[in-house]
Formats: C-alpha cells, structure tokens, sequence
C-alpha cells in the first residue's frame, strides 16, 4: 500500500527537450560554457577538499555534492537579484553556484581565520549573504522554515524574489518541513521547496524512509504546485522547471515543491564507508549514463559550444583554482582563543552601540 | 504617573515599537482576531492590520523559524508563544537557529527576533503548560533573557528587547498580568542586564526573578514587622545578560543571600547565582546562600496543592528565617 | 489556490445509509439505547462540569466536548479488547465512553485525591490504562507519537488491536503529527488518526490554519487509507467508518486517516468568551439540524427504541450520576503536600525494589 | 579481565538486555543495516534481527514519541540518537510525555525508555552537533541522567538503564567510543546514583562527570608528579539521581574543589554541584569552589580553537593549582 509505483511525472510531455525550452533556447554560447564551467568547479573544488581531508586538514564532516553539481547551478543560474537560496549541510556547490569563492569556502573547512565564517561554522556552515546565500545547515529540515521566513520577508517588503530552500530525500520526514508547508501554502508564500531525492539518507534508501507515492506528492496536501525533475542530472531541465517555479512565485507569490531526482557518488560523508548499502554497479551506471558534467560536455560538445580545447582549459583553471584555495587555506591563520567568545552577541561585538549592561559571559 | 497593568504595559511597549519601526510585526496564535489568549495584544489587529498584528496556525516551530529566517532579512519579529511552554516543540529553531546562527557565519547574519509569552505556574494546567524555561535558555550563550516582575520594567524592558540586535526571551507571567504599578507616559527604556534594588536592607538579600519577587517583598515585610529583620530585594530582571555587580554588592553588605524563584531547583537560575555568590563573595558570606524554588515535581494540577508547589511568601519567610539562624 | 473546494467525500456513496450498515443493522435495542444514553451521560457530565467551574470548583481550564459526544461514544462502541484510545485535552467524552466513572473523574477536575489521576492531572489529563485509554494530552498534536507507539506495542505483540489516535482541525499543522503518518504508513502500522473536525482550533477557522483540499487528504501523500465523515453528528455513521478503518488495521495492519466533522457549543475552553470568531447563528444553527443527541433520539423514537419515558429516565439518571459524582468530588479530600513529591519516579514510589541511589528530588 | 572499548561495553550492555527480556528493542537512525553511525550496534540486526533492531526515518519526535507510547504498553525501547543534540528536535516528546507521563496520570503510566546517544563537542561537527544537555535534562524532575566515562561504567550503567523503570537519558561520548578499560566478563550492573572515587587524594576535590574526568585524572597525575599535590577525583557518572554523599565526604576531607565538564557554564551541574557544596559543607570550605567548563560560546569548528575550547589538561591543572592558591 505505502510503496505504490511513482505516478507518472506532471512534467512528462511527450517530445519534450529542455534544451529547446525559452529559457535555455536563448542561451549564448558564453552562458551555455558558464553553466559547464561551474559544475567542473564545483567538482575540482570537492575533490580538491577531499584530498584535504584525508590529509587530515579537514575535520569533521565533509558531505560531498559529486554527482549533484547540475542542481545547484542550475537553480542559481536562474536566481534574480531578490531571490534567496538556503541549504542544509551538503552545501559546497550551492556556495560555488551563487558566486562564493573557493578561498574562503576551503579556509573555512581548514577552521581558518579567513574562512567564509571565520572558521567557525565549518564545511556545513557556508554564509554568503551579499550573495543572497543563507547557509549551509545541520540540522536536517531545520533550515526550511528559515527558507519561509526568507519568503516572508522578501514578500513583506513586496519585493519581486522568492526563496529556494534545499534539502535532502531524508529531510522530508522532519516535522518542521510540513509544518513550512503548511505555512507557504496557507500564506501564498514566494518559496520553492527543493528536494534533491540522492536516493538515500546516509545508509537508508528513499523507499525505506518515506511512505507515499512520491515526495513532492505531499505537495498536493497543501494544495500547492509540485514537479518533479526527473532529469535531475541534465541542468537545462533544471533551469527549465525551476524558472517555472520561480515564475510562479515572482508573479503569483505561489509556493511550489520539487523534487529533484540525482545521485551522490560518494559516502553521505568523507568519513560513511559506504559499503553497506548500495551497489558499485549502481554508482558505476550513474557516472556512466548520467554524469551532470559529462552530460552537459556531451551535448555542448555535439553542438559545438564546448570543444576538447575548452574544455581541457576550463578543467585545469578549475583545479589550480581549487589548488590555489588549498594553498590560500594552509596559509591562513587560525582564529585566536580569543576569537572564541567573538560573533555570539552582536552586542559585544559592537560595544559602542551596546545597549544592556552585565555580564553576557560566564565561566 | 498612570497606574497601568502588565497587560497593558506589554501592550503599550509593542504598540509604540510597532510605531516607530516598520520592520516589527507580531505573531503568534490568536494574536490578531482573537486578540490574543492573555487578551495582550487586544486592540492591535484593529489598529495596525494584518500586516503587522498575524495570527498563526498551531505550528510552533514552523512560525518561529520562519520568524528567524525573516529576522536574517532585516525584519524584528515579536513571536508570541501562547504559553512559553510550548518552546518545546520549537526548541530547534530557538536553540539551533536563532540562538547560532550569527555564531555559526563569523558574525554575518544577525537575530533580532523576540520570544515571548507567559512562563510560569500557579494557573492549574498542568505539567505541560507550566514550564519554567530560564534556566535552560539562557544555558545557551547567544540567547538573551528577561523576566519582568512588574509592569513598569515589562514595559521598558520588552522595548529594549524589540531593539535588540540578539535573540531576546522575554518571559511574562499569567498571575502578573492583571497587575499594576505607576508607569511613565514618557517614552523610557529599561536597559537589559540591570537588577534592580527593589527594598533596601541590611540583615540580608532576599534575590531572585519574576513573581517571585512580589512575594519576596511581602515576606521582607513581615520581616521587618515580626522580627524587625530589614531585608534587602533584588530583581534580576534579566537573567543574561547578568548584573553580577548589583547582586554582589548587595551580598557583600548583608553577608547572607537566598535566592527565591519559581523554578524546579536543579541547575536552576538560583542554583547559578549561589554558585557566583559562594565564588565571588566567599569572603563576605556569614552563612551559606539559600535557595528557595517551587517543590521538585512536575507542577501539580490540583488548585490548592499548586500554591503550595510554588514560592509562598510563607516559605520564603520562612527560609530568610533560617538563613538568619 | 490553497482554498480549494473540498472534494466529493469518498464514502458519499449514493443512497448510503449507516443505519443499514452491517455494523448497525445488526445492533439489539439495548445496544442503540446504550448508544444513547452514554451521550447524554457526557453531556450532562460536562453541563455540571461547567457548573463547578462557575462555582470556581475547578481550577485551569474546562474543554468541553459538548455537541461532539457522537465521536467518543461512536468510536469506543467499536472498539476491541486490543484497541487503544489517546486524545488531547478535550478528554471528557472519550474517557466516560470507555468506561471510566464520573466520580473519578469529577474528582480529577476538582484536584482532589479521589481523582483518576489523584488530582495531578486535571481535566486535561484522564488516563485509565485498565480501560486502554491512555490521555488526556495537553500539547496539541503530541499525543500523536504515543498513538503510534501503541499501535507498535499493538503489533509487537501480535495482538489483533488498534490504536486510536484522536486530535483537532488545529492539531493537524503539528509537525509531529506529519512524522507520525510517516512511520504509520511506512511501517503498516495498525492506527487510526481521528480527526475532529469542529471547525476552529480556538478562535481560529479551520480555512485559516490549513492549507488544500481536505485534512484527510493529505493521507494520499504518505499512500494511507482515508475518509471523511460527513456526519459525525450521527453516532450511527462514525460507527461504520472507525469500523471499517479498524477492520483495516486489525487485518491488514494498516493505518488510515478519518476525518470527521463534528462542532462544538461552547467556547474553546469555559474561559473563552467565544464572541469574536463565529455567529451565535452558526452554533444555533447546528444545534437545531445536527445536534448528535437529538439526530439519535428522534431517529430512536421514530425506530420506536426509544420512548420519551426512556428518554427521561435516561436524563434523570444521567443527572443524578453527574450530580453525585459532584457531591463525590466536593467530599473527597485533597491530595497532601508530601503527595506533590509522589509519582515522579516509579523508583521512589516502589522504594522496596529501588535499584538506584542518590538524591532523585532537590531543593 | 577482558579489555574492551566503551563502544563494546555499550553493545554488549544491549545485547545482554535483548537476550534478557524480549521487552527490549534498540531503535534508531542507521542502527541496523548501517551498523549504526558510530558502530555501537554493529552486528546487532545480523545477530536480534530486524524485529529487535530497528531503522528510522529522520523523524526524531515521531519515533521517540513513539517510543514512548509502546512504553506505555510495556516495551523496553532503547532509542538512538545518532548525536544527542538532536534530542532539539524531540524536546517535547521527551520532557512533556516520557518525563510528565507518570505525574499527569497519578502513577498509573510508566515509561521505561532509554535515550542514548553521544553528547559532546570536540569532534568539529559545530554548534548544531555539539550539544551538551545534561543540565537541561536533569532539571525535569520524571528524568534521570547518566554520562559514564569509561567502558566499564557504560556498560553497568547501561544495563542498570534498560532495567530502570523511569525514562533514563543517557549521555555517551564520540571520542570515548575508542577508549578501552578492563570489563569483567560476568554480569554486573553499576546502579544509577552513585559516583565513584577514580583517585583518592587530600589536598583538593576534583568532581566531574563524563570526559573530562579523564582529563582530570592525568591532571592529577601532573600535580602528584610537579608540586605533589594529591588531588582526589570524583567521577558522578550520574547527574540524576546524584550521589551527594560521596561528593560531600570528599569535599569535607579535602576542603578544597574544583567541578570539571564539557557544558557551557551557565545553569551547568558543576553551577548545581558547587551550589550544593557550598551549601552543605559551608564549614569545610577553605576556598570558594571553582568550576572548569567549556569556554562560554556555540561550538566553534576551527579544530585546534574546539580543543581549547573544551575542558584540556592543562586548563584542569591550572584551575586546581588556582584553587589551592
Ligand atoms: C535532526 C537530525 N537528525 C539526524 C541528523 C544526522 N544526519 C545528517 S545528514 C542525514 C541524512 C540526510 O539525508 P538526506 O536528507 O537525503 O540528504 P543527503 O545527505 O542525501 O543530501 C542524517 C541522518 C541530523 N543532522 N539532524
Ligand atoms: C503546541 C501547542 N500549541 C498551542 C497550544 C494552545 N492550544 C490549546 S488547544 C488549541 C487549539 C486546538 O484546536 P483543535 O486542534 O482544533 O482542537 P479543539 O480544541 O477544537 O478540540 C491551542 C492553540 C497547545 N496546547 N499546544
Ligand atoms: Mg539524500
Ligand atoms: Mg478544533
């Protein structure tokens, strides 16, 4: 009963190609390389991380996005100046996507001073907020009524925007992420709710963590609009139905739930020997078939944007900028003990405009 | 000076916030059209429309996160939790959202949001509607806490808290509610972090926060009446920040200190005092500091075993008697 | 958008009679006046409730359950020796349609030591395990979990049983709730989420806190049975759809959501003055066309069940049980001051097989 | 004796449980097929299968509620949580319904669960994964608490847990996971409330709870080894109950303390522990009692800023020679 086959896609038309859709057919040629080019950085910059990691740079978690770098640049290359992007912790290729640099992403996985947040908050925890860009966040679905309050500002201040908030196929179960449901439906909301379904939350398949048809099925509870990206891996159809979205949420203030169907190639983290639940062969046909960057080379290659020239110089600029983020990360410094009690109330931080007196700290 | 509840004291404060700032706005269940289960908002919808004054379905976590996420973007939420109870079921979005989320971007975002509502015993519903949150909130550094006793300082403090540019939780109380005490029609601000000397005394400091300190100056009262005991009170008024000066200083006059509070005992806001007392004023100290909390169980329904449960002014005349000894 | 009429029921079958249900058809006179007479016991339970509460006998709150009384009475009338009752605070009708006494009861709202609960509990806080109703919960939505956890001990055990989980319109934006279908639909476990759907979670309509089609719809997104009763107020109907759903549960073991529509008199507790949010009309209105005590009494007169010299035995008798358990309760004596301290801890209360040491209570 | 690794002991704890009373289930996320996120279960579900062992959807207050529920009904959960912080997200379902449920229902419910899970910092995961809830859960009366520090007391204490008749909370410790000691292969069981002397001494007091207490004892070492001070240190191992005796012998011995843990330090036990030395042994005192906790903010994840961050060695030493200063 619980486990009834996908019903048949909302998007699914017959002959349809996203690469003919508005949104892409008027793509330059510039713009085609540009999408290209960020998913190889995307790529260069993790496994750059990677490295770091087993060398012991890194510590903690490090959630890789291979194999997902399609979503993140597909959904920021449509952004516009009001709209906000928000994302639990696998949250790499959405920084890179919104315009982040490499140096400050791989000095905050090294705990460095120069760090995105000054080394405190770690590869979960990117912020860009001059990039509309929120985070980065680890506890599971905890970061989508924050995506609700972004929507809910962006429409107080009647701003043309909309908020996308990320998250994964096993977040779906936390109760906050209904309860944001609820709210952006009832409140006609600007927000896309994102769910990139990777097939697994850590260890757990899709089919064993959440009943129903379909993820973004749950959608139709609210009454809300819902798609599901079943070329999840091809970032034009991306584009395409994330600007469908989008649209819907800058002209009508309607809130939509999409799933994203893509895969990761490596463990939930660095550290999951995943090994216990899932095939190789099942990672090995996904990088065969679907590869985002391989796909996207593929077809720009047949259509002549991209040629084995290009691409051979994008590929190196992406790994010595990587190589130069790793450099720029060793050299920093660490944040002082000092550091330690700095950034908690903006009160200390700013003593000429501090308001409350007393001891704010305690030992 | 006027004479003015509570009630009307919170809802003074807000209004005049709501005024003077376009980025504040209330929220919380029942708030608007039903002007509010504790009637503070009452008046508000009419006057400031549904854009400013919003009722919420029963989503606690929901509407505060989203109270956090629209505080990133510039707005000054003012949540209310019909009871401060039901934090429970949004306490990530309290304690992980707004209480790190400047900590955790190097200082990039901030959270000026304000959670409020009644956080306090003695009304018989229970165990679950009766919690006494203080002491864990203000266990999380990035969270502010405040707990007016009187209307004067609930007004002055819940304007400061508004301007806050840190998560502020602002603790009211049902039974307080209905009372009243002079009020300024000038616009005035009660800094965060100042206790209050609300009695001067010398034999000893009764210190503590909230209702609590109604029923200490009773007891300092009776006091000074029975056994001609002068009693020093002090109000916190906010638990963190903390005025460590103010509390010490009385302490080092009176060599004695009890702390009376509405809270269960164990890692309570009294417990912490004690331990700052015992360390800073060792010296000074010619008993060991009392406290004096509500009785260790979840809070008992039954009506009159309920005002037993809390701080009497009995049993805090009481234990001041025994602190004596 | 999120305003959606609601859909065609889907047990608006045409011509459907729950008199001539199999589960009704079958029942003797006794069982309809029974039926009957456990309603009009709630009522009037709860009109000297009210009383007491005038009187200022009964601290806190008072959720009455007037003019919902068929839900209660309907489903327990169903239920097995398996089957599991929990509710939320509006715990009246549930608790005397399972069983429990007025004395015990009254007793409880009084805060007295005779109480069901020896007066720790109050009015929102029933519980009689040895009548499987376990609550009488005053969070809203987070009874729901426990519901679930019943149906998991339930199956466990291998029992043919079912747990009822009983909640408001307004409980429904709980996020514990969403989770709770999950596991239910997921795992097939054997539980039915009753929804009573009076129409308002205190001042509030049910359109302005939920979003889409219907309440029980969202069902679908997790793959779980559903239905709506139209007619809760007839105690007939709910019979036949909890029926049917525990008949699912009990040989499927499978979980569904009923909603069923109900209303209430009074205000939201006795203490809301119950003028800002709906019309006297409305309520005046249900009570003349659908009030479930006298939609049962005249279809019983007309069955001839019932005559109006039953009919006034039946209230006399409701009465003077409600007015004793009055006098039962004023009689009682209130719990002590040392029982305040006294079931916290099973360890403390069975000091004998006390396993731990140390101080468990502080001061 | 065998040596084994506190994740051993943990698992061995729950293995001997499962095989004891069929009441007994381990729930959690990745506790079966994964083998668990840290592999204190692994092999279990190979081993009990999958009616013993049970995989979670990430729904923390729906499968801990859950729990709770069947408790009622006479199962034995012990409910994983893959870190302890995200008892965040469950705060409800633990502190209104396990800790209210035999209160509210004037003793006629019990509710014997365990929650277990690690809780600590200083593995670089951040503010969100590096919660430190021991003082918040013992401040509900209906909870009791246990944090072991080394192998040998997991296990017994463990084991005492899952027999415990109330809802335990019981704080484990990722980088302790690794740490060995010597197990007994017998049976034995390490009842709830009581603390152990790991060092006897004269000169001071070290009371701690959880990690840190290992941290204390080569801090101790170092003081015998630099300046012979003997430094006796006590290790809670339980919060709630708490053995106030042992702690109030020690302290009345050494007349001296210092309370070392991982918390932050505001409303922390150490506030508690001290507050009730203080008190209790008032006479005893020749110093005020000092307390060393994690330096008061988030998490920070920078790796070597975690480490100072958190209780060392030699903030242990030097806080222990200050309070024989
Ligand atoms: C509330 C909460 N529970 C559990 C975890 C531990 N955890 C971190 S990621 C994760 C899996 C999430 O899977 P999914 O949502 O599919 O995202 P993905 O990792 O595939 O991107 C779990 C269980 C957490 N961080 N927060
Ligand atoms: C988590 C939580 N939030 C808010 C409340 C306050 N409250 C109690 S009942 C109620 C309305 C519930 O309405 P509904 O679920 O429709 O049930 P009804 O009262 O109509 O039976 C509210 C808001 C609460 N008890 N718990
Ligand atoms: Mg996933
Ligand atoms: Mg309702």
């Amino acid at each position: 009963m619980t486990k009834k086959p996908t019903p048949a896609k909302k998007s699914e038309v017959a002959g349809y190609n996203a690469r003919q859709a508005p949104i892409n057919a008027k793509l330059g040629h510039d713009e085609l390389i540009a999408l290209y080019r960020d998913m190889v950085r995307i790529r260069r910059f993790e496994e750059r991380c990677l490295r770091s990691y087993q060398q012991g740079k890194i510590g903690g978690f490090l959630h890789l996005y291979i194999g997902q770098e399609s979503i993140a640049v597909g959904c920021a290359s449509v952004m516009g100046k009001h709209d906000h992007i928000i994302t639990a912790y696998r949250d790499h290729g959405h920084a890179l996507a919104v315009g982040m640099g490499m140096n400050e992403m791989m000095a905050e996985n090294y705990g460095k001073i120069t760090g995105c947040s000054k080394g405190k908050g770690g590869s979960m925890h990117y912020f860009d907020p001059s990039r509309n860009f929120w985070g980065g966040h680890g506890i599971v679905g905890g970061q989508i009524p924050l995506g609700v309050g972004l929507a809910y500002a962006v429409k107080y201040k009647g701003l043309k925007g909309a908020a996308m908030a990320f998250m994964g196929d096993g977040a779906v179960n936390q109760g906050a992420v209904h309860e944001s449901y609820n709210l952006a439906a009832l409140w006609s909301l600007p927000v896309l709710f994102i769910i990139e379904n990777n097939g697994y939350s850590m260890g757990t398949s899709q089919e064993r963590s959440s009943a129903g048809p379909s993820l973004a099925q749950r959608a139709e509870g609210y009454g809300m609009n819902w798609d599901i990206v079943e070329n999840g891996h091809d970032v034009l159809e991306v584009r395409d139905k994330v600007a469908a979205a989008l649209k819907l949420a800058h002209e009508k203030s309607l809130p939509s739930v999409l799933e994203i169907r893509t895969y990761r190639y490596r463990g939930h983290s660095v550290a999951d020997p995943d090994t216990t639940y899932r095939d190789k062969k099942e990672i090995e046909a996904y990088k065969i078939t679907k590869d985002p960057l391989m796909v996207c080379q593929n077809s720009l290659l047949a259509e002549q944007v991209l040629t084995e020239e290009i691409i051979a110089k994008i590929d190196e600029a992406a790994r010595a900028e990587a190589e130069t983020s790793a450099q720029f990360a060793e050299a920093s410094p660490y944040p002082t003990v000092e550091d330690i009690k700095k950034d908690v109330y903006w009160e200390i931080d700013n003593p000429a405009d501090r308001k409350s007196q007393g001891a704010l700290f305690f030992d | 000076m006027p004479v003015i509840t509570y009630r009307e004291a919170l809802r003074a404060a807000m209004s005049e916030e709501i005024e003077r700032d376009p980025n504040v706005v209330l929220m919380g269940e029942e708030v608007a059209q039903f002007n509010g289960a504790y009637k503070i908002s009452e008046g508000m919808l009419a006057k400031y429309g549904p854009t400013r004054i919003v009722d919420t379905p029963i989503s606690e976590a929901g509407f505060i996160g989203m109270g956090v996420g629209a505080a990133m973007l510039g707005l000054r939420p003012v949540m209310e939790l019909m009871f401060f109870s039901f934090y429970t079921v949004a306490f990530d979005q309290i304690f992980n959202n707004a209480a790190n989320i400047r900590y955790m971007s190097g200082g990039l975002i901030n959270c000026p949001i304000v959670l409020r509502g009644p956080a306090n015993g003695g009304t018989n519903v229970g165990a679950t509607h009766s919690h006494t949150p203080e002491s864990i909130a203000a266990y999380h550094p990035g969270i502010k806490v405040v707990v007016p006793s009187n209307a004067y300082d609930a007004k002055g403090l819940m304007k400061s808290a508004i301007r806050d540019n840190d998560p502020v939780m602002f603790m009211e109380n049902t039974i307080l509610y209905g009372e009243s005490c002079e009020v300024p029609e000038e616009e005035y601000l009660v800094p965060l972090g100042s206790a209050k000397v609300m009695r001067e005394g010398t034999d000893l400091s009764i210190i503590g926060h909230g209702r609590a300190i109604q029923l200490a100056l009773k007891a300092a009262d009776r006091l000074k009446e029975l056994h001609n005991i002068n009693a020093e009170v002090v109000d916190l008024r906010s638990i963190r920040p903390l005025d460590e000066e103010t509390i010490l200083n009385s302490v080092k006059k009176t060599s004695r200190a009890l702390y009376v509070e509405e809270s269960k005992p164990f890692c309570s806001v009294g417990a912490m005092v004690a331990c700052i007392i015992s360390d800073k004023a060792f010296d000074y100290l010619d008993a060991p500091v009392k406290r004096l909390t509500s009785i260790d169980s979840p809070a008992i329904y039954s009506p009159p075993m309920e005002k037993l449960q809390l701080p009497t002014v009995d049993r805090i005349y009481e234990a001041a008697l025994a602190v004596l000894k």
